[in-house]
């Protein structure tokens, strides 16, 4: 469903990413693990449009996707839940929400997903009317995390979606993230917790300084000598 | 620096009958908690329990609505964070943060502020004592850097940093104030489970040197293996306190917080 | 080869009234120069602290109506029938009091600056040169109001039995000045390499990030605003006996818009910035005079500015410091857009 | 080149730009005027005059660094300037300076000519010399009580004190004072003060813009009060063109009448002047302020033809002896200010005019 | 007692025009962060668009305010464009100096095209003033008065109730993350700027004919809504509004009561004060640390 070939980024005269070449089928789960710097944030970025890219194409169900706005990609279909956060501070949850379904306009459906999400996470719905910037860490990523799935998309794309969540809510949003894929969503996700995200995950890609290193079932990378010491702690 | 734990618990921080209301919400009631001289304790608790409020209490970014924070028989309350600081006392940000636009080693410098002796005057008659001084900080710069392992990229600017490395600047800048006691707002959160056993070492040389730590983080693993107690928190009141161990094994964290997994994440 | 420009530059400077005999370009040179200090002067606050003031000309103009009052004499009746006379002094010491009135003036507005940042402090600024303006115009008894303070007298400088030196022609004046901007460069230049000025820009960069390394933040801002409304201070002084004359205009609005450009487009945040910017936009509408009507010279004005902005969007001293600078070593990457609300 | 050598170089120090510069537009085109006549006539002294005309920019700085430019660039021997008074008493000491004489056709504050520089010499009143010359039309107008509105510069307030001073001594009562910044657009505050008391005249001094606006205002808020302005550069064409009703009943002291050449001292001039204005398309409400460039340049030219040379020595002590008819009066130098050092000042004519139903009406000379 | 009645009614007229060029920057400078020195020049525009249109063209006069409003849009749209859009990113002091340049050039222009003299424009208004007992105001300025209430509330509920208004809060708050959600940044940027311009218009038309217009009628104007805004809490509607009105009340009460040489000084401190009591001005929000 989503093809990337040769994808290179810079930031200033930083080469970011130097040729990433991945692809993601049709309702399937991937993960994307790497190091702390390793470009994998800077990877959705490209993908959801918000980054532009210097080099390679990006393919989504065959259309060409590489020069188009965040607009037009996510209007196709391809949503993205980004690194930190990044909800509206001065915004109440409410319209933090509304803003996730700011190209739908199926009223009712929009209502109903709301609720969903209330129900997903109680805590937020206690503080609907509460500005976002004055949420708690924890609070603002469930927020996030929230938006994102009201704009409904054929792929999802997570970044980080368990940092700062508590134990119990990071098994939530595992569980949910995995209805979402039983749901039919196709998902990509970048994971620190590494080992969650390679059990769960119907492939894995492996990303150092900029570049794919390793690929592979969720299985296969656990059982990696070097992605054992070096992402799973030993 | 170097004084070694003693046998009798010596308390460095007591937090007594805090309470914080934001008009009609309220993040804390009534939370008191003690931590010992070398100790590392943890706080923990759900999301939007008040850990990071406590944080903002305790280094006197917000006035708390009720009670009183000592430390080292001093009374915080009526302090600006600036002049905790002072005290000894430094904290990380539970948000990443670091001086954006300088470089790595400028924010070092910048953290360094409290331990330049130089004056005003020496500053504008650019007496020798000046350069002598800053000499000394940009070792001690470097050395921290090196502490903290993010040396080799000293002459970027700090905002380039993933992610990672920013946070692991943001300890840098808390070490550079010269503390005696480090509160660490969910430090590992964003690192992969090797970086964060890496940490976990950094904490222990720290501990190692008699530094005080109070530590919040949603990193069950890591919590479970550095602190000597751990202090739960729950919409804003204290439900368990205790040993690692008791912890971990107690009903009402377990619902509150750990959930059902909390083996299964032990496991690891 | 880069520690040398400035004593080139003041080499350069220094030789101008051997060679420049016109007195028009010459009394260009000193205007643009005493607002170059004065500009100097806000880059402080601006480019180092990032307190925007755009009421910095009050200071300016404390300075010089102190200064221009100390070296005249007046006498007012103050509220409660209590007469205030003061007999005239000497004109230096007008400078000396004019320089610390306004830096006082400065202690009291940074102290507001504790309370108020950003925007808000912005406007605190405005309304603070505002109400100044407003009590010059109307305070007659004292400042003469609308009416002006004339006949001030030139700088001069001595004493009593000692002899007096007076800057009454344009080359004293020129050298004057000069020595007034050396000066203030060097303390803004000692002030920002140490550690006031990394405190300062961490006030700058992130404010609670730079209180809990323990930088007191009030301090460091009334620091930064006494020294920068002091050396407004000492150019508005300049300005008064030079020109001889000053009415409540010196408030204009414009004066601080003026400065600004200079810090602006010259760099804020550097040291040279100002007086490349300054020498820039003293120097257009002199230029400009030959040869345009007085609408258009303005709208050339106007239009280079925002060229000067789109082409070298973070000044002309920076971009020119990464032109000389190998590349590899300086172009590092952007940093991440700060956010409004990306404080801690 | 040898035919811009020839010419007679007159430097004009005017503001084009900022808050002044319609105004002072005007008075460079009454400039103009007078010099494509002297030059039409021939020039002076076989030679054609120049005017060397420079933007102040409504600002003092400028305005010193304009006359700096003048004398010591273009090498002018004689300046006109600089409109408002503190423009012209920073341009003072650089008279001084150079030495160099100046014709001061519009400031009006005292200062210019008491406070010793010989070189200026001043074609347009003081308020003083307005008041003073208003105190034998007062009678006919029957003031018990009167407030006053005025401009917060040196124009406003010497005219609120001259004036307050001259009647005082009428035993006529001033009441209120009231100021309005420069660049005030609403007065309605100022005015609903004024309504509220027992005076019975409202003087007015500011220039024409200002003006209109206090005339509507004071209409809005039913102000039935009889407003007397003062000052000279109220443009009653303007105002009767721009405030409409608001503007009847008002009167005005100027010192210029266009609309009754006949009753000018110098009708031929008058006309001559009048028609070249509405030749050259300007609208004719202008007239009120440019007559005193076309005044101040005649009154320079007068001086380098007596004086048979462009010398600022020879034209200075030239001015000294003018006498020769203006648009309004004799222009004459009388001697102001400390012995040894005085200014020139001329006394021209007053007239009390009036609007009614949107006409001019001359009251009183 | 009259004379405070016959205030208060001038403070209700007068605060009303304050808090429509309030608003316009509120728009500009409270949501987008621009600080824009050209919004005087967008008010005097306003009133030149009237002028040109109303007396020679010759139109009706409503119907020139209508044009005026929407010339400003464009005229607003236009200087995003060209002068907003190269510079994204920049930071606020880089492109508040740009807007002052834009400020000098515009105003400067209107000088060069129009000249220096003021210029009235006639209205269909009775020139009678309405008397009620002891008080009197011109019809002209109740319309105007009734006209900036209609455009601030019209301004409200944009902002705070449509899905455009969401999107222009979303966008200033976060562009990558609004972007992320489908939000066309370059049209909210685009359309912020022109509403803000559109409402300084509005005010430049509805005020050209109560006052005069003249090249150098925006310079106040800037400076007052400025004063406003930041009274109000940046970026609120309802804050600027009030802070209109407060404004006036100063202005009027300080020229009446204290002395009308301080009549400006009054708003001044008003402004100095309430921000000593309320740093973050009379409708703030709530900023969380850590
Ligand atoms: N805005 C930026 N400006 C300059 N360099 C950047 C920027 N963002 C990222 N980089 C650089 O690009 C590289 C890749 O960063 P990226 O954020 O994609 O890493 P990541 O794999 O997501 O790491 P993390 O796990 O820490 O989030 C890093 O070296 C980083 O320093
Ligand atoms: N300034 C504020 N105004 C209103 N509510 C606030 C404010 N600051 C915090 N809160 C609320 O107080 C509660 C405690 O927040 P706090 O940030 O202390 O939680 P936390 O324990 O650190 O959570 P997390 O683990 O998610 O970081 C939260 O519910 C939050 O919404
Ligand atoms: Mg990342
Ligand atoms: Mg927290």
């Amino acid at each position: 469903m989503l093809h990337i070939n040769g994808l290179v980024c810079r930031y200033g005269k930083v080469e970011a990413l130097k040729g990433v070449t991945l692809s993601i089928g049709q309702g399937q789960l991937v993960a994307l693990i790497g190091a702390n710097g390793a470009g994998k944030s800077t990877t959705l970025r490209a993908i959801s449009g918000i980054l532009p890219s210097a080099a390679g194409r990006i393919t989504f169900d065959g259309h060409d996707i590489t020069k188009c706005s965040a607009r037009e990609i996510l209007s196709k279909g391809i949503a993205h839940c980004p690194e930190g956060r990044r909800v509206f501070p001065d915004m109440t949850v409410d319209e933090n929400l509304d803003m996730g379904a700011y190209l739908r306009s199926d009223r009712r459906e929009i209502a109903a997903d709301r609720e969903r999400i209330f129900g997903m996470f109680p805590r937020l719905a206690e503080r609907r009317h509460q500005v976002a910037g004055t949420l708690s860490g924890g609070e603002q990523q469930m927020l996030a995390i929230g938006r994102a799935i009201m704009s409904k998309p054929r792929l999802m794309m997570f970044d980080e979606p368990s940092l700062g969540l508590a134990p119990n809510i990071v098994e939530q949003v595992f569980s949910i993230i995995d209805s979402i894929r039983k749901s039919g969503t196709t998902v990509l996700m970048v994971e620190q917790n590494a080992y969650s995200a390679l059990e769960m995950c119907d492939y894995a890609y492996l990303l150092e300084t900029g570049s794919i290193v390793l690929s592979g079932s969720g299985k296969d990378l656990i059982d990696d000598e070097h992605v054992r010491s070096a992402y799973l702690g030993g | 620096m170097s004084t070694m734990p003693s046998s009798v618990p010596q308390p460095v921080l007591s937090v007594e009958h805090i309470a914080v209301h934001f008009g009609g919400l309220i993040a804390i009631t009534d939370m008191s908690f003690v931590v010992n001289q070398g100790e590392i304790v943890s706080l923990i608790g759900p999301n939007g329990a008040g850990k990071t409020t406590a944080f903002n209490v305790i280094t006197g970014f917000l006035r708390p609505t009720k009670g009183e924070v000592r430390y080292k028989n001093t009374s915080l309350s009526n302090l600006k964070p600036h002049e905790v600081t002072s005290l000894g006392l430094a904290r990380t940000f539970q948000r990443t943060s670091v001086f954006q636009s300088v470089t790595v080693f400028e924010n070092v410098m910048i953290g360094l502020h409290r331990r330049s002796r130089s004056t005003l005057l020496d500053t504008l008659l650019a007496l020798p004592r000046e350069g002598r001084a800053e000499a000394e900080l940009r070792n001690l710069a470097h050395e921290l850097l090196e502490i903290v392992g993010i040396a080799r990229r000293a002459d970027e600017l700090a905002g380039s940093l993933s992610y990672g490395d920013q946070r692991l600047l943001g300890v840098a800048l808390a070490l550079a104030t010269d503390p005696s006691m480090l509160l660490l707002d969910e430090p590992v959160s964003g690192m992969n489970a090797t970086e964060t056993a890496r940490f976990m070492e950094l904490l222990n040389k720290l501990h190692g040197r008699g530094m005080s730590i109070l530590l919040v983080e949603h990193d069950v693993p890591m919590v479970m293996g550095v602190s000597d107690r751990i202090v739960v928190l729950n919409y804003g009141r204290i439900i368990a306190e205790g040993p690692p161990a008791a912890i971990r094994g107690n009903p009402e964290v377990i619902r509150a917080y750990l959930g059902e997994g909390a083996s299964r994440h032990a496991a690891h | 080869m880069k520690r040398l420009i400035p004593y080139i530059a003041l080499a350069a400077f220094a030789s101008v009234p051997l060679w420049l005999h016109d007195p028009y370009l010459l009394n260009a040179f000193i205007t643009t120069g005493i607002l170059i200090v004065a500009a100097m002067s806000l880059n402080l606050l601006l480019g180092y602290t990032g307190q925007l003031s755009l009421g910095h000309v009050a200071f300016f103009g404390i300075g010089a109506y102190t200064s221009a009052l100390v070296s005249l004499g007046f006498d007012v009746e103050l509220i409660g029938g209590i007469r205030v006379v003061h007999e005239p002094w000497p004109v230096w010491t007008g400078f000396v009091i004019g320089t610390l009135v306004a830096a006082l003036c400065g202690y009291a507005v940074g102290k507001l600056s504790f309370k108020v940042r950003g925007a808000y402090f912005v406007i605190v600024t405005i309304s603070f040169a505002e109400v100044v303006r407003l009590v010059a115009l109307n305070w007659v008894e004292l400042t003469q109001g609308p009416l002006a303070l004339t006949s001030i007298p030139p700088m001069t400088l001595g004493f009593p039995g000692v002899g007096y030196l007076d800057f009454y022609s344009k080359q004293s004046n020129y050298y004057l000045v000069l020595a007034v901007l050396v000066v203030s460069y060097i303390v803004i230049q000692r002030l920002v390499y140490s550690r006031v000025g990394r405190a300062m820009i961490a006030l700058k960069e992130n404010e609670s990030l730079a209180v809990s390394v323990g930088i007191d933040v009030t301090r460091y801002l009334v620091l930064a605003a006494v020294f920068s409304a002091g050396i407004a201070g000492a150019a508005g002084s300049l300005y008064a006996h030079y020109l001889k004359i000053i009415d409540p205009d010196v408030f204009a609005f414009l004066y601080t818009v003026t400065m600004v450009i200079m810090v602006i487009s010259g760099g804020k945040g550097t040291l040279a910035g100002p007086i490349v910017g300054g020498l820039i936009f003293g120097f257009i509408p002199v230029a400009a005079r030959s040869f345009a009507t007085p609408e258009i010279q303005w709208i050339l004005y106007g239009l280079l500015m925002i060229i000067i902005v789109f082409v070298l969007p973070k000044g002309i001293v920076p971009a020119v410091e990464k032109w000389f600078a190998a590349p590899s070593t300086r172009a590092g990457p952007e940093p991440l857009q700060a956010k409004m609300h990306d404080t801690p | 080149t040898g035919a811009a050598a020839q010419t007679i170089k007159i430097g004009v120090n005017e503001p084009l730009t900022g808050p002044f510069a319609a105004s002072g537009t005007y008075v460079v085109n009454g400039a103009k005027i007078a010099a494509d006549e002297i030059n039409a006539k021939g020039g002076l002294l076989g030679r054609k005059i120049e005017l060397v005309i420079e933007d102040n920019k409504s600002n003092p700085t400028e305005a010193a660094a304009v006359a700096e430019k003048l004398i010591t660039g273009d090498k002018v021997p004689v300046i006109m300037g600089a409109w408002g008074s503190s423009l012209t008493l920073a341009v003072m000491p650089k008279l001084m300076e150079y030495k160099v004489p100046m014709v001061v056709e519009t400031s009006s504050s005292s200062k210019i000519t008491t406070s010793g520089n010989s070189y200026i010499f001043r074609i347009s009143p003081p308020s003083s010399v307005e008041a003073t010359e208003f105190k034998s039309i007062m009678p006919s107008l029957g003031i018990k009580k009167a407030d006053f509105l005025v401009i917060n510069n040196d124009w406003g307030r010497g005219s609120a004190e001259d004036f307050g001073k001259i009647m005082k001594a009428q035993n006529i009562q001033v009441g209120l004072v009231e100021i309005m910044d420069q660049a005030a657009q609403d007065m309605s505050a100022q005015l609903a003060k004024i309504k509220a008391t027992d005076s019975d005249t409202i003087m007015v001094t500011t220039a024409v813009e200002q003006l209109t606006l206090v005339l509507k205002q004071a209409a809005a808020l039913g102000i039935t009060k009889r407003i007397v302005t003062t000052g000279g550069s109220q443009n009653p064409d303007q105002l009767i063109e721009q405030a409409g009703a608001a503007a009847n009943g008002s009167m005005h002291l100027t010192t210029f009448a266009p609309w009754y050449p006949d009753k000018t001292p110098n009708p031929a001039a008058t006309k001559y002047f009048l028609g070249e204005w509405k030749k050259r398309g300007y609208a004719i409400a202008g007239a009120t302020e440019s007559f005193r460039g076309y005044d101040g340049i005649r009154t320079i030219a007068n001086a380098i033809q007596r004086a048979g040379k462009a010398e600022p020595a020879a034209i200075t002590d030239a001015l000294w002896t003018t006498d020769f008819p203006g648009l309004n009066g004799q222009i004459k130098f009388q001697k102001q200010g400390p012995t040894g050092k005085e200014s020139g000042q001329s006394m021209p004519n007053l007239y009390l005019i009036k609007i009614e139903n949107e006409k001019i009406i001359l009251s009183g000379s | 007692m009259t004379e405070l009645l016959q205030h208060i009614v001038n403070t209700l007229i007068l605060g009303s025009t304050y808090a429509l060029l309030g608003i316009g920057l509120t728009l500009i400078f409270g949501i987008m962060r621009v600080v824009n020195f050209a919004h005087g020049e967008l008010y005097s525009f306003g009133a030149y668009a009237l002028y040109f249109v109303g007396v020679m063209l010759g139109l009706n006069f409503f119907v020139a305010l209508i044009v005026a409003v929407v010339l400003g849009c464009f005229a607003g749209a236009l200087i995003e464009v060209v002068l907003l859009r190269p510079m994204r990113g920049a930071d606020i002091d880089t492109t508040m100096l740009v807007m002052i340049g834009a400020m000098i050039v515009m105003q400067n222009g209107e000088q060069f095209v129009w000249g220096g003299v003021a210029k009235s424009v006639s209205t269909p208004f009775p020139e009678l003033p309405l008397v009620i007992g002891s008080i009197s105001v011109s019809w002209l300025r109740l319309f105007v008065f009734c006209a900036a209430l209609a455009l601030i509330g019209v301004s409200y509920l944009l902002i705070n109730r449509t899905k455009l208004g969401k999107a222009m809060r979303a966008t200033f708050q976060d562009r990558d993350a609004a972007s992320l959600m489908g939000v066309n940044i370059q049209f909210i940027y685009m359309a912020t700027f022109a509403i803000g311009s559109s409402l300084a218009a509005a005010a430049g038309a509805l005020l050209g004919p109560v006052y005069v217009i003249s090249p150098q009628m925006g310079n106040l104007a800037s400076l007052k809504a400025f004063a406003i805004v930041i009274l109000g809490g940046l970026g609120s509607i309802g804050g600027a509004t009030i802070g209109g009105f407060l404004l006036a009340l100063a202005e009027e009460l300080g020229a009446g009561y204290v002395s009308s040489g301080y009549r400006d000084a009054m708003g001044f401190l008003i402004i100095i004060v309430v921000l000593l009591f309320k740093p973050t001005g009379l409708f703030a929000r709530a900023e969380r640390i850590g």
